[in-house]
């Protein structure tokens, strides 16, 4: 007889997704559910939703959520957890939400070493309002508001978070994976599993970086979506962990 | 009141174009000299997969150009037609797909339209002129305006590069009009 | 013996299953779904090895893999 | 431009202000008024001087408002609800330091995060409240796309006028809808930039600034500011009255639900109720006298408008105790039929 | 501490808050309420559960709040005007997700960057617009170092009856001054927690959100929470009178204000004048019918504020009409003395 | 004869600065007005003050100013270069000011590289307000908000911003020095002369991190102060030139 | 009006001890059941170097702890001298420190006592002791409490660390009161 | 020969000068200015060099050297 082998994890919800086709939130949304599953977190985890395609995202675990200001997302779980350290908390942001108007609460959180986990999604646009230019946006990228590509004279280059973060003695783990086909897939779970360990661990804060696709806002199929990430993005944004205090022995 | 006063939801799946029919419908009518507001459903529900828009075109200045109280309703979709055909007015125009809605309107409180608008547009050779049969349909129906009021609007609403293409979308404009009887 | 199971009314027809099989085993069928979708079908549920990738690639939780 | 075209509220604020000679823009994409810094975005970055910069922030791009507007150009930033409390500390400091420029609000559905169809519960924000400190914006209220590019127009020349920020109030509906507009390049009066930033060559410092340790020195400050606002409210207010004459009920509505008002009104007519609309087109400063004027002749006031009840607040004190003040509202990004509108003003008689 | 101290009202707001259960507080540093902070990171920093963060900002630091209080655990943070307007997309959220907090401004002069000295014109802000759309904070105006505790602690009580922010509205005087004060533990009522977001153990999700897509949802929320505003209106509305029972003249002042307006009253009623002050303790809800009662008595109302007439509209919506109402401030830091206020009383009659 | 070989700046006014005895906000002020008159900008400067300490610079010279909001200055500098490209634009902030409330305006300003030049004064306090903790206040130092000195388990130890500031591909320009001793106030001197060069050049974003003393808040005399700095502060953060773009050829 | 209402003013350098002096006065005025308040001069004005802060101790509630229209300046150097007698009422008192004030008051409407603060301080060893000098001549010359009141509350205001100097703060409030005929 | 002046009247006695002279010339005198601040004074005029590290090092433009 056959068994089930594979199906979307306890902790989500039968509600369908709302993002595009082909989107990767929904993607590492089962990477999230499956984590919290199989580390079994799901009784006392606090996900942080940011303002971004992912705002909804508690619909579709069945865990405690709160929802926060765009780019907040950090200050938000800070508040959460630090009144609460038992508590798992993780905040799970777009690329605008946490390198442009949220620059200062995800510096400051890493650099506090807040016992957070920050699930940032690079898709390089704000894919919520509708297509504009992200930090992370490829020089050359067309956007609603770079029409013409993104100059980087004028509009400057991407922002690399994790190199950025990792100056930061706070930072205890930073890692940058992508979701592009299933080996990406794989690793963006091993990368997030030892992401919510450095938490449940108490080692500080830990932030995965995940490259991902826009189909929409880029123009493009789901599939070539996979593909244009794969071959641009990460040229730019190199794979592989940029920090690992863990390892380091001092965190 | 005799007077002109349509309130109109176009809806369909997003690549339908519905968003562009309603446009086109709003330049015949600004080129007609007639009030017209025209205004998309917009924001994360678009994600879902479904779009829509309404357009008022009355001889008065529009009140409010969101559509609470239809009086036509072009549906191109299943979904679209479920949705609004609840909140369409007594002696409303319906005009709906048939090459892809399979069930009947529950609406029959006006005039309805079975228009296969997909299968007209695949037999042009595009399933993307859905929206300009539906025009036509639209126009022919309503008589609002003349079918080359609505032709004349045509390269108004489609951008430059696609210009080759306005003798298609003419032609699938016509071939709504003649579709209904 | 495996093969997978698709949520039709779940499927977005985005393809990115069709890209994960190894074996080339899923393609979009040609049925539209209520929301206008595509949904994806397996061909040749013999040759399925239950590798699971399909679903790992699927953004909407749209597969089920027996195995 | 100056044939008809169809346009949508937040393009043709764009184009309004470019002719304005607007050449300057900072802001940060929201939702529903990102078709703004997107039509922007194409024209400014293909002129020579125009620049367009997506701010990293809400609170950076009003900063860079206030930096560029110091020199004395022409500059514009928009947002929507939650964008704007971000921003209510620089608009403080701008209507402070008394510096021109225009702000657009395309209002959604509050708060909180909320929603993005169209709501008018900013008004309070935008009239009274908002940043810390006693100071007003211009708050122009537009009701169809022609308006949103003449009250940015306008917007541009009260700014340079007073010296003070002009915020364009409008709401989702607005800034998404299309309808038809007529845009033409206006005369641009030549204003006196004595007190710019760009650059001391030949004269002494300026300096743009608002800070005054000593609260005596400030107090005087702020009374010249409000001695300003004096005169503007003696000379700018703006509003349309439609069927006021003999109404025997006035409402007073502005922005979007004025349009649908108007309709109600003309349904209440032909049911032969004397009712009128008041619409305030500035609602700072507020058509305060004329609504107290017609206090002295209708038998009710009504309010309507998109919010728990804010605008009311200022028809009453405009009212002050005359006749009855009514009021009826949708919020949360609820826009009322005409049907309900008559309904409320079937109520009134 | 039940003993008499002499204890400065920023302190005094630290200890009420430590007595009151709150161990939890963020914040970033401003003047004039640098030494509430300054407490707190003395005491707090010294208790096992005691969680004091300098935030990197006002914006983060109201966001720590937001998280902080939908865990259910009593929490404050503080800041003066300009930091204020930076906190108000927050304070929005806050609302709108019904999230019981103590937010504490002690205003200082503005608007814009402005001085350190007291100020009352952060009135509109707290009491009406600040943030975007439809909400209210529960505004507590303490008039001494010992309400500065008390209403702290109350504060704390009706956030978390009413799961409404509240804010204690003081000013650089009232923060910086020292008076004798008695600190008492308060009984703390156990509140409803079934909604708090602690780890969904044994339950479903508890989720704090303010996002609606829908927007008759949304309304419908909306009224939800206007219904309790209602609840807080009719039970909450808190002032003092002195001298009002006989009063001709009835003098609406709040706040440091008040205290000034209570000495020139005694100044007054020696020189024969029947005058009375009626200080709003909530301004909001504010005293709006308890002044529209006096307004049938007396033959003037004055509201005496420090800015350039805020709080009066309040006033004249309360007295609508009914007798004359004058304003007298003083703004962007200066305080008048009794004897200036004295003559603004003899003018009255 | 004698002659005036030292005198104050020309472009400098007669005002008594306000600053606290020994302060090095003065020291600072002097050179940036002697840079002035030898680079002769005087006539196309635009400063951007603080909210800090340094809020009142524009006391101090006779040149335009513009008053930024508390961690805007980089904001308003663009603001006023931008449509100015014309324009010499300096921001001048303290550590308060720029690397916790401002920490996404100068990021954001550096990345874009705006072609402004930055001052920044690190005091490893908040001065102006009487004494807060800084981001850049030292692991152990006592200040009004860390009373029982900087834990950085709980507030994160300090930030190094030309570190941080340098992993960003528009950053030009990045020097620490100090103004401890005379020939710390040459060195300053000649790397605010090299960030101001930048700018005129053209070539986009420079910044001078000055560590400083602030003898008021750190509780000692003005010459204590300047030991307690070299001898605590340098060593956390090293003097050098961290970016020099115009040196990589690239820039 | 014969009832208790002291508006003073004490002004001086920054290490003077002003504000010390003036918490000691409240302090004594609150275990002496008056109603009082303190507030110091705050904020950035403070770097020039000087400060003072207001004491206002009354039989009524205190209306403004904001003294704008003082009845005793205790004035420790120059400026503050010359800057706050130009408010003070008629019938005041003014107690100035003319070991360093080398100028005469030009105020001279009430009651005016020259007092050699700084070398009795010196005297006693430490220049800080400036400010017990003056309370304890504020006290004498004023009578709103008695001496012993005054030094009952020294421990209160002085820090844990410096309880040991109790004794000389002690000496110097006497010095001080003796000082004043 | 060179020589330095301090203005008393702006000198807030910071002793920066004084630590930055290379010959300690410089100390703090004991008159108080009218704010309270005892200024510089230079001694042995005839030792200095005009090398203006002094001035360098003050924050309040309280110098003048003269060469
Ligand atoms: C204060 C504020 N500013 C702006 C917005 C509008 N907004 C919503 S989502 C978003 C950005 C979304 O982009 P990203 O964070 O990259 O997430 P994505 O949608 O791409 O996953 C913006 C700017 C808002 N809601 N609030
Ligand atoms: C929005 C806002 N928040 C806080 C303040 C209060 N404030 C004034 S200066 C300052 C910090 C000063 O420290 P720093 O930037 O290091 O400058 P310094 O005084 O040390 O030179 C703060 C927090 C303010 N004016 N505005
Ligand atoms: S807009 Fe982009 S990020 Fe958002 S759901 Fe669609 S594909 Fe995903
Ligand atoms: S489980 Fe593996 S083999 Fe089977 S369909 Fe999926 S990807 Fe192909
Ligand atoms: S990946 Fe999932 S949603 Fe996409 S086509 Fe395959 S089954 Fe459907
Ligand atoms: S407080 Fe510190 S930084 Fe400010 S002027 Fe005084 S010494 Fe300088
Ligand atoms: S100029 Fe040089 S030698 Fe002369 S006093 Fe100054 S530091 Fe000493
Ligand atoms: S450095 Fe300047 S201010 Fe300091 S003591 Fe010397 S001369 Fe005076
Ligand atoms: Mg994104
Ligand atoms: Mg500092």
């Amino acid at each position: 007889m056959e068994k089930l082998v594979f199906d979307k994890p306890k902790c989500m919800t039968e509600r369908p997704l709302h993002y595009c086709p082909g989107c990767s939130h929904g993607i590492v949304h089962r990477i999230v559910g499956e984590l919290i599953d199989e580390m079994d977190l799901r009784d006392k985890t606090v996900g942080v939703a940011p303002v971004g395609c992912g705002v909804f995202a508690y619909w579709y675990f069945d865990f405690d959520f709160s929802q926060a200001p765009h780019g907040r997302a950090p200050a938000v779980a800070t508040g959460i957890k630090r009144p609460n350290p038992d508590l798992f908390v993780f905040t799970y942001q777009g690329d605008g939400d946490l390198a442009a108007i949220g620059t200062a609460e995800i510096i400051h959180a890493a650099n506090r070493s807040e016992d957070i986990t920050v699930i940032f999604i690079n898709n390089a646009i704000y894919g919520m309002t509708g297509g504009q230019m992200a930090p992370t946006t490829l020089v050359g990228q067309k956007t609603t508001t770079s029409p013409y590509g993104r100059d980087p004279e004028t509009m400057g280059k991407p922002i690399r978070v994790c190199e950025m973060l990792s100056t930061l003695e706070g930072t205890t783990y930073a890692e940058r994976v992508h979701v592009g086909d299933p080996k990406g897939v794989i690793a963006t779970k091993k990368a997030l599993k030892k992401a919510f360990e450095v938490q449940v661990n108490k080692k500080g804060f830990s932030i995965v970086e995940i490259l991902s696709t826009c189909p929409t806002n880029w123009g493009m199929t789901a599939v070539d979506s996979l593909g244009w990430m794969k071959d641009n993005m990460i040229p730019y944004f190199p794979l592989g962990v940029y920090k690992d205090k863990t390892k380091e022995g001092d965190a | 009141m005799g007077k002109l006063n349509e309130k109109i939801i176009v809806a369909g799946f997003g690549g339908q174009g519905v968003l562009l029919l309603g446009k086109l419908l709003s330049y015949t009518a600004m080129y007609s000299d007639k009030n017209v507001s025209w205004i998309p459903s917009y924001g994360p529900e678009m994600r879902g997969g479904t779009a829509n828009c309404n357009v008022v075109i009355s001889d008065e200045p529009v009140g409010s150009p969101i559509v609470t109280e239809p009086n036509v309703l072009i549906a191109l979709n299943r979904p679209s037609l479920e949705k609004f055909e609840q909140i369409l007015e007594e002696g409303s125009l319906l005009i709906y797909n048939s090459s892809i809605i399979e069930v009947e309107p529950k609406w029959n409180n006006g005039k309805v339209i079975s228009l296969a608008a997909s299968d007209i547009a695949n037999e042009l050779g595009n399933p993307r002129l859905t929206n300009m049969v539906a025009a036509g349909a639209y126009v022919k129906a309503s008589g609002v305006f003349t079918i080359q009021e609505l032709i004349d609007a045509v390269p108004h609403v489609i951008s430059k590069r696609f210009h080759n293409l306005i003798p298609l979308n003419i032609e699938a404009i016509e071939k709504g009009a003649a579709a209904v009887s | 013996m495996a093969h997978i199971e698709v949520n039709d009314e779940v499927c977005k027809g985005c393809g990115l299953c069709v890209t994960a099989c190894p074996f080339k085993l899923i393609e979009l069928g040609t049925k539209l779904n209520s929301k206008g979708y595509n949904p994806a079908v397996q061909n040749n549920p013999e040759k399925c090895v239950g590798c699971t990738l399909c679903g790992k690639m699927c953004p909407d939780n749209a597969i089920k893999v027996f195995k | 431009m100056t044939e008809k075209v169809m346009m949508k509220g937040n393009e043709a604020i764009g184009e309004a202000a470019i002719l304005a000679g607007c050449l300057t823009y900072f802001g940060y994409p929201i939702t529903p008024q990102s078709e703004l810094p997107a039509y922007l975005a194409r024209r400014l970055l293909k002129m020579e001087n125009g620049i367009f910069l997506q701010a990293e922030s809400e609170v950076a791009a009003i900063n860079m408002v206030y930096g560029a507007a110091g020199t004395g150009k022409r500059v514009m930033t928009s947002s929507s609800s939650p964008g704007i409390s971000l921003k209510t500390e620089g608009i403080s400091y701008i209507a402070s330091s008394q510096l021109p420029c225009v702000i657009v609000n395309i209002v959604r559905g509050g708060p909180g995060l909320g929603n993005i169809a169209p709501a008018q519960s900013d008004y309070f924000q935008a009239t009274k409240g908002g940043g810390h400190g006693d100071y007003r914006l211009i708050v122009l209220a537009p009701a169809s796309v022609q308006e949103m590019a003449d009250f940015t127009m306008l917007g541009f020349d009260l700014a340079d006028e007073y010296r003070n920020p002009v915020m364009i109030m409008g709401d989702g509906a607005l800034g998404q809808m299309m309808e038809p507009v007529v845009l033409k390049k206006p005369e641009i009066k030549k204003y006196n930039h004595d007190w710019v930033t760009d650059g001391a060559k030949g004269r002494g410092q300026n300096l743009i600034c608002s800070i005054y340790l000593d609260p005596a020195e400030m107090e005087k400050y702020v009374h010249e500011i409000y001695a300003k606002y004096k005169i503007i409210e003696e000379n700018e207010v703006r509003y349309e009255e439609y069927l006021c004459d003999d109404a025997d009920y006035l409402i007073v509505s502005y922005g979007i639900t004025s349009r649908i008002v108007r309709t109600s009104i003309d349904l209440a007519r032909k049911k032969g109720i004397k009712v009128g609309l008041l619409r305030p087109i500035t609602v700072w400063p507020f058509p305060t006298k004329v609504i107290s004027e017609y206090a002295d002749k209708v038998k009710k006031v009504m309010a309507v408008e998109l919010s728990m009840g804010q605008m009311v607040e200022d028809v009453r004190l405009a009212v002050n105790g005359k006749v009855p003040v009514e009021f009826f509202g949708r919020t949360a990004g609820v826009l009322p039929s005409c049907n309900e509108v008559l309904a409320e003003i079937e109520k009134l008689v």
